[in-house]
């Protein structure tokens, strides 16, 4: 089913939690909402799911106006953060409840009430803990069950909140990936909140960046990560380095350290956003910049090994990240302590009136 | 030897590490025993000294036995109507704003502080056939006062915050999202309520309700205004352990409070060890 | 196009104005049958035979007498139980011992005993003929029948209160405030006045005034041992008995409001109390609410 | 004061001590000297007895049972075993009977007690069991029914006792209780107590609503006194005690105690009395019961005459 | 302040918590524990800081013995992993408490205490918050509070229970930071707890891996990267795919799927465990190795794009996981659903026998 929501918002007492804001998900879609702490995503989701009332704007499902309908009647699945089992039933009664409160007419019988749960817990592989109280699972059976309990009236949205969020790396990583196995079986639509970037960018087929009440971009994970329109999109997807640069003789001058303008580039002030791994590194400045930093940490990282640097002579807020395949890392062997020079390949310029950023490249 | 020697090294004594348990316990431990185990075992030993023939004669004394059933009776029901009322006010004064409730909030407590006989007398000045209460009912072709539904109402009055004060603060605790998870499940509000919400605040319901009916079977003061004390009708167990002093017959009253207390032991132990069960399940372990 | 209107407040069961209303209204009917009558019958009984009556009756010096030893006798009391229910509290949560749900049933005794039987138990132990009793006979030594058996069954009768508000809620708390104190150097006594006290500190509060608003209206176990000496041994409750017997109902009514009125005045100071927390609570919440925008 | 002593009294003679004691202060200091405080206790006369035995410290006793003051011998050794030879009149200074209040114009017609175990009639007196006032009621109508019937017509007099308790409509616990019960509660049409409560009643509670029945034949309740020798000895106030009790017969005294409605023993305040006290047939306990050891346990014990007649 | 850790054990009731286990932490190191939820690693924490005694073993700071030193003697700093800030306290109260307690004798005066605490303040970089209550701090502001609180009686041990596990990922890197640079100032000893790996590789001198109550392996982060000793410490450190392979031939077998033995390997049975990013990737099978796998999912994530597999006529428990710098992805041009073979770089092969692994490699 479809989720149209237009012109959202939402205020708690004198606090705007949600500015206007509109969405489209389509049918079978699953959506990732992402963004920092307070940026209102849970209260979002819950105005979807119904368990908050929007101050102005409406939903609808598929053709149906939902904006007034209780949650009773909106017939979401929706999966809380901590879960929220129904501690003093077994496993089985927690699936079942969907199923035994409906309208004694559509109610399936109890026997096929227990063949529909049965059925349920086994697609979420615990049918062996049916007979279990929620306080004898771990949290990431818990999870399951909630999911298990959530689809059992076979809604055909899903919201979930933070599912993921007190669960360890490992069963983490397993769960998302079951969860997108049944997201593509069952074909419900799915919305999700995180603020876990690498949730989103792995889960969602569109991730929604949200900060402040208001959404700051709405694309598919790949074209997120290739063009954020945004400084905060580019700071929350993190491991950027930022370079504040004048103008200065076709430079962007800072200090003592300066990067010539690629082909394409306009001649304005501004920052300049390179990833972390976006760099060349050398003993000596190069022709297209002259960026000395001196290495304060080294820490190999899986396949990489990250660098950490502060600047030589020029200004930056923060310590400078960037990462190295081991090969290129061994060759240099750099030490702590030691002066090196960086070279983008490739970064994102915010001329200091634009809002949006320019894709800058200096590779042919 | 030698192995001994190093088994006690390898085996730390650890100090404790909050301080006070000794000083703690040892009040405790202290109070407890003079204040409360050493008037108790007077009780025990009273009923010690009569000897088991007497002491059974005594507690099987037919006018005592119905005096039992009258009081077993009268708490039970009054017991169970706190466990609504109660329930529904600390229901009311969790869940809604309205104007007025920090004063409802405060009145709970009255009976607490009232002196038993007072609220005896008043109650009885309210529904006796001439009273407030007792003119409508009258006129209905009930009577509250001088039956035993008199007691049932004075055992009510005295017992009423137990209930609402063990209820409030787990309905303050319970968090929203188990009620939400029912909702968006399709429940009706009365489902949540009946499936979700009743089973959580079920423990400490039961516990209040105990306290109540404990509190009830031991009430004197207030009842025998009401009650009207007609012999197998509506006397109170009380009221049998009174008669016993009067007439000086201290292992009789010992004997006879003996039962009452022990009933109420027997069922606050009950009670708790039910409701560790139940919380264990919902908690898990520790 | 349809814009919502709904309330800010979150979806809870039984929000429906209909639902609400009709508990509220039966909520505040039942109370005011139950409580608020009887309540409002003691005053009119009490200014029965007019105002004047009722405040000579108030200034009589057995009266006095009365609500000097009723204070005493509160006065007492509530520290004796403050002090045992902190050390019940602190012992049975913030340690393991063998016998510690024993102990905390056992607190529940007083609950389960009727307060005439319990002045009957002090009674018989103090007493003359009791076995401890008679010894302090040959010591010369009054317990029973004067002001420090009353203060005993009353601390009998009401000492559950404090440690019953206390234990879930230090229950719930957790020791790790504690822990962080003690690995900060704290000695014992530091730990618990500066850490302990201000976290436990409602709940202790709201226990003294139950011990309290108690302790004042004890009449069956109080009566048992008091001796029941005009101008002496007669407390506020055993007054009101006693005029009533004598045929000065007013009085006595008038003596049972006063009551009634310490009670609520108590009750009515935990009120505040508790609005002061609140608004403590709500402010700082605005405050948090202020940072983190 | 020089000295002190402790009064324990019934529950009910606050206020007539409350006049005695300034009187007697009086006389103790033009007597001796000295002066003299005297504090009072008023609760259940039982309970008061208990009490005394638990070492509550009275000097003396001023109750409404006797049994309550014999206990204080039997069980207590604190007074000798001949206390009522201590004072006149069986250490009686003065005495009642049982009578009746009934409403106004005497709606049943109630003239004895007799009238009580008719069909239509509604009692109120307290609980034998639990009350002194109830004792001598039972005792009372029980000496009514062996004087009609015969002392060996034992079903007859069962028969009336068994009518009479079922005409019961409410048990208090004490007799103040039963006169708020009836007074107040408007419970009942006759409330049965003692004639100098009945007396009080009437005037408290109006003349107008109110008439007092005095049957022909009724019991004598005695109200015995007594100093606590034992306690009287450790405070050292042996002497002012037993003052304390004599001066109750002095004349002054009894007209104050007739005051208070109670007939007295004294020729010159009977007979300024008369017209307050009318002529009874008093039976006595022993009469009825053979004394008073012996009424408690054939009629009041545990499974004694009245919990026979109780029995449904 | 060195710490000497010598056969500490601990049960719970019937519970093994902590085997036997022994220890020796150099002054100034900073050491993480690392491991999965229940493996003891809070309680090692808490016996080191006295919260917990020991069943057995002993422990040293320095050259002195504190295994019956009571907490309050021990002096350690301890930050709490929920904060455990006194509530009731302003957050300059809280940092002054451990210098308010100290015995009169040692006590500064309060204008001392002071400014030390104004200086500790300032060395988090909270000043401005000293009259803030803890309620009215984001989480890792309470954080920095309960640092500096630990801090305060200059402590020379340093003990940490997962303080960044309740953090986003950005304020968590920065306090990450924050955190090393103090470490290295101040020059204390440190003992974090912690269950993200990264997080343990990032910042300790030294990581402690635990399981089921005693220590896995002991390792400086690039050395316990480069050589896991043991099968859980493989799985732990994640992103492993797992070939379970029969000798036949001078291969390893499974079904249909086989991989050439590279020099120096064993003729034996075993499990092969390779890294997502140490793979090859082509259309055909190659010389060293034929396993054909079927794309379920590609998630581009930052630089590189993963690609999640599923064995085709062979067996494996889990989903095979590859991470592609784009080139190479871009270079291939995957799609879901296609077949594709990959030819392991590198690996450790753990004979079925052994409880060490080899480290292959096909490379020259
Ligand atoms: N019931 C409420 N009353 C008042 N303010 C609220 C309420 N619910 C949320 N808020 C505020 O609204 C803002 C958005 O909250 P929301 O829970 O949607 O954030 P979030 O994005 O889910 O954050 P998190 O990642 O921390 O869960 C926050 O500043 C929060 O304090
Ligand atoms: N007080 C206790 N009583 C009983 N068992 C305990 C207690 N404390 C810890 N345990 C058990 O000891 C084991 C180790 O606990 P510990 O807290 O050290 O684990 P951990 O490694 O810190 O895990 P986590 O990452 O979940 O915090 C767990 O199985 C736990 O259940
Ligand atoms: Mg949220
Ligand atoms: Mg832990």
């Amino acid at each position: 089913m479809s989720i149209l929501i237009e012109n959202i918002s939402k205020h708690f007492g004198q606090f705007q939690a949600l500015s206007p804001l509109s969405l489209d998900i389509n049918e079978g879609e699953m959506i990732g909402l992402l963004g920092p702490s307070g940026s209102g995503k849970t209260t979002l989701l819950r105005i979807i799911a119904g368990l908050e009332g929007a101050d102005t704007g409406r939903i609808q499902f598929g053709d149906r106006d939902v904006t007034n309908l209780h949650v009773r009647d909106r017939r979401v699945g929706f999966v809380f953060q901590n879960y929220a089992l129904f501690r003093h039933m077994t496993v089985a009664d927690n699936v079942a409840f969907g199923l035994e409160v409906l309208p004694r007419k559509e109610r399936p019988s109890p026997t096929e009430i227990k063949t529909r749960v049965m059925h349920l817990l086994e697609m979420v592989q615990l049918a062996h803990l049916a007979n279990r109280f929620p306080s004898q699972l771990s949290g990431g059976q818990k999870q399951r069950i909630a999911l298990a309990r959530a689809l059992a009236t076979q809604p055909e949205v899903l919201l979930l909140d933070e599912p993921f969020g007190a669960l360890d790396a490992k069963v983490r990583k397993e769960l998302r990936r079951w969860l997108r196995g049944l997201h593509d079986e069952l074909g419900f639509t799915s919305v999700f909140v995180t603020h876990d970037q690498e949730e989103a960018l792995e889960l969602s087929d569109r991730v929604v960046v949200m900060s402040n009440g208001h959404i700051e971009q709405i694309d598919q994970p790949g074209a997120l990560y290739a063009s954020p329109n945004s400084r905060f999109v580019f700071d929350f997807l993190g491991n950027a380095n930022v370079f504040e640069g004048k103008m200065e003789n076709g430079n962007w001058q800072n200090q003592q350290a300066s990067i010539a303008l690629p082909n394409g580039a306009e001649q304005k002030d501004g920052q300049l956003y390179i990833r972390s791994h976006e760099f060349f590194v050398s003993r000596e400045p190069t022709a297209q910049a002259s960026l000395p930093l001196r290495v304060i940490a080294i820490n190999p990282i899986g396949a990489e090994v990250r660098l950490e640097l502060t600047p030589i002579d020029w200004q930056s807020n923060d310590v400078w990240e960037i990462d190295l395949p081991h090969k290129a890392f061994d060759k240099n062997c750099f030490d702590k302590g030691q002066t090196l020079y960086v070279t983008p390949k490739a970064g994102y310029f915010f001329a200091h009136d634009a809002q949006k950023p320019v894709l800058l490249s200096w590779e042919k | 030897m030698a192995t001994h020697l190093s088994a006690t090294e390898t085996r730390p004594r650890h100090k404790r590490v909050l301080p006070g348990l000794s000083l703690s316990l040892g009040t405790s431990l202290l109070f407890i025993s003079l204040i409360l185990l050493l008037p108790m075992s007077g009780l025990v030993m009273q009923s010690v000294d009569m000897g088991w023939d007497r002491y059974w004669q005594v507690i099987s004394d037919e006018r005592v036995v119905a005096s039992y059933k009258v009081t077993l009776w009268a708490a039970l029901l009054a017991s169970i109507f706190n466990g609504f009322f109660g329930l529904l006010l600390a229901w009311v004064l969790v869940r809604y704003d309205f104007p007025g409730r920090r004063i409802l909030d405060a009145l709970v407590d009255l009976p607490f502080a009232l002196p038993t006989a007072v609220a005896g007398i008043t109650l009885a000045t309210l529904y006796a056939q001439n009273g407030w209460y007792g003119e409508i009912l009258e006129s209905l072709g009930l009577k509250v006062a001088y039956t035993p539904w008199g007691i049932v109402l004075a055992m009510a009055f005295t017992s009423i915050p137990f209930v609402v004060r063990t209820v409030q603060p787990v309905l303050e605790e319970l968090s929203p999202e188990e009620e939400e998870a029912g909702m968006t499940l399709g429940a009706s509000d009365w489902s949540v309520f009946r499936r979700v919400i009743f089973p959580a605040l079920w423990p400490a319901l039961m516990t209040g309700i105990a306290l109540s009916f404990t509190r009830s079977l031991g009430e004197f003061g207030a009842v025998i205004f009401i009650a009207g004390n007609m012999p197998y009708v509506s006397e109170i167990t009380s009221l049998m352990i009174f008669v016993s002093l009067q007439e000086f017959d201290f292992p009789a009253a010992s004997a006879i409070a003996s039962v009452v207390l022990m009933a109420s032991l027997i069922l606050l132990f009950a009670i708790n060890i039910w409701q560790a069960r139940y919380l264990r399940r919902l908690h898990g372990r520790s | 196009m349809s814009s919502s209107k709904h309330s800010s407040n979150q979806l809870r069961v039984g929000d429906s104005p209909l639902v609400k209303w009709l508990l509220i209204g039966l909520t505040l009917f039942l109370t005011a049958i139950l409580l608020v009558v009887p309540l409002i019958a003691i005053f009119q009984q009490a200014f029965m035979e007019g105002a004047a009556h009722y405040f000579n009756s108030l200034i009589e010096a057995d009266t006095l007498h009365a609500i000097g030893l009723t204070l005493v006798v509160a006065a007492l009391t509530v520290p004796i139980n403050l002090v045992f229910g902190v050390m019940l509290a602190w012992a049975v949560t913030r340690f393991e011992f063998p016998g510690r749900k024993l102990l905390m049933t056992l607190m529940d005794i007083p609950f389960a005993v009727s307060p005439v039987v319990a002045g009957l138990l002090y009674l018989l132990l103090y007493g003359n003929n009791g076995w401890i009793g008679s010894w302090l006979y040959d010591q010369d030594i009054q317990l029973m029948f004067a002001w420090p058996g009353i203060v005993m069954v009353t601390v009998f009768v009401t000492c559950p209160f404090v440690a019953r508000e206390l234990i879930p809620l230090m229950q719930q708390q957790g020791r790790e405030d504690e822990e962080a104190a003690v690995i900060l150097g704290a000695s014992g006594w530091q730990l618990f006045r500066r850490v302990t006290l201000p976290n436990i500190k409602w709940a202790l509060i709201y226990g003294v005034i139950l011990t309290n608003a108690r302790a004042v209206g004890e009449f069956g176990a109080v009566s048992v041992v008091s001796g029941n000496i005009r101008g002496e041994t007669n407390t506020l409750p055993l007054l009101v008995q006693a005029q009533y017997e004598d045929y000065q109902a007013a009085a006595a009514f008038a003596s049972a409001s006063l009551l009634a009125m310490i009670a609520l005045l108590t009750l009515l100071l935990k009120a505040f109390i508790e609005w002061r927390q609140e608004r403590s609570l709500k402010i700082e919440a605005e405050k948090e609410r202020q940072v983190t925008q | 004061a020089d000295q002190t002593i402790l009064n324990t009294s019934y529950d009910i003679a606050r206020e007539l001590f409350a006049t005695y004691n300034p009187t007697f202060e009086k006389h103790w200091l033009e007597k001796t000297g000295k002066t003299i405080e005297i504090k009072q206790s008023h609760a259940g006369s039982s309970k008061q007895a208990n009490a005394i035995m638990n070492g509550l410290s009275a000097d003396v006793v001023t109750f409404n049972q006797v049994t309550d003051v014999q206990v204080l011998h039997d069980k207590g050794k604190m007074i000798p075993a001949d206390w009522k030879n201590e004072f006149p009149n069986a250490s009686s200074p003065y005495y009642s009977t049982i009578a009746f209040l009934v409403r106004k114009g005497n709606p049943k017609n109630i003239k004895s007690w007799g009238d009580l175990a008719g069909n239509d009639v509604a009692l109120v007196f307290p609980n034998p069991k639990t009350s002194g006032n109830g004792r001598y009621t039972f005792l009372a109508a029980y000496g009514y029914a062996q004087n009609t019937f015969g002392k060996d017509n034992e079903a007859k007099v069962d028969d009336f006792l068994g009518t009479f308790l079922k005409n019961v409509s409410v048990f208090d616990t004490g007799g103040r209780g039963a006169t708020t019960t009836f007074v107040e509660r408007g419970i009942g049409d006759v409330l049965i107590t003692f004639e100098s409560e009945v007396n009080n009643i009437r005037n408290q509670y109006g003349a107008d609503k109110y008439e007092v029945v005095v049957p022909k034949t009724s019991i004598l309740a005695e109200f015995p006194v007594a100093v606590v020798e034992k306690n009287a000895k450790k405070n050292g106030t042996e002497e002012v005690s037993h003052e304390y009790l004599s001066y109750l017969y002095s004349e002054e005294s009894q007209r104050l105690l007739a005051g208070f409605n109670y007939r007295v023993h004294n020729d010159v305040v009977k007979k300024e009395f008369a017209d307050k006290f009318p002529e009874v047939n008093l039976l006595t306990v022993e009469n009825i019961a053979g004394g008073w050891p012996q009424a408690t346990k054939e009629l009041f014990a545990n499974g004694g005459k009245l919990d026979q007649l109780q029995r449904r």
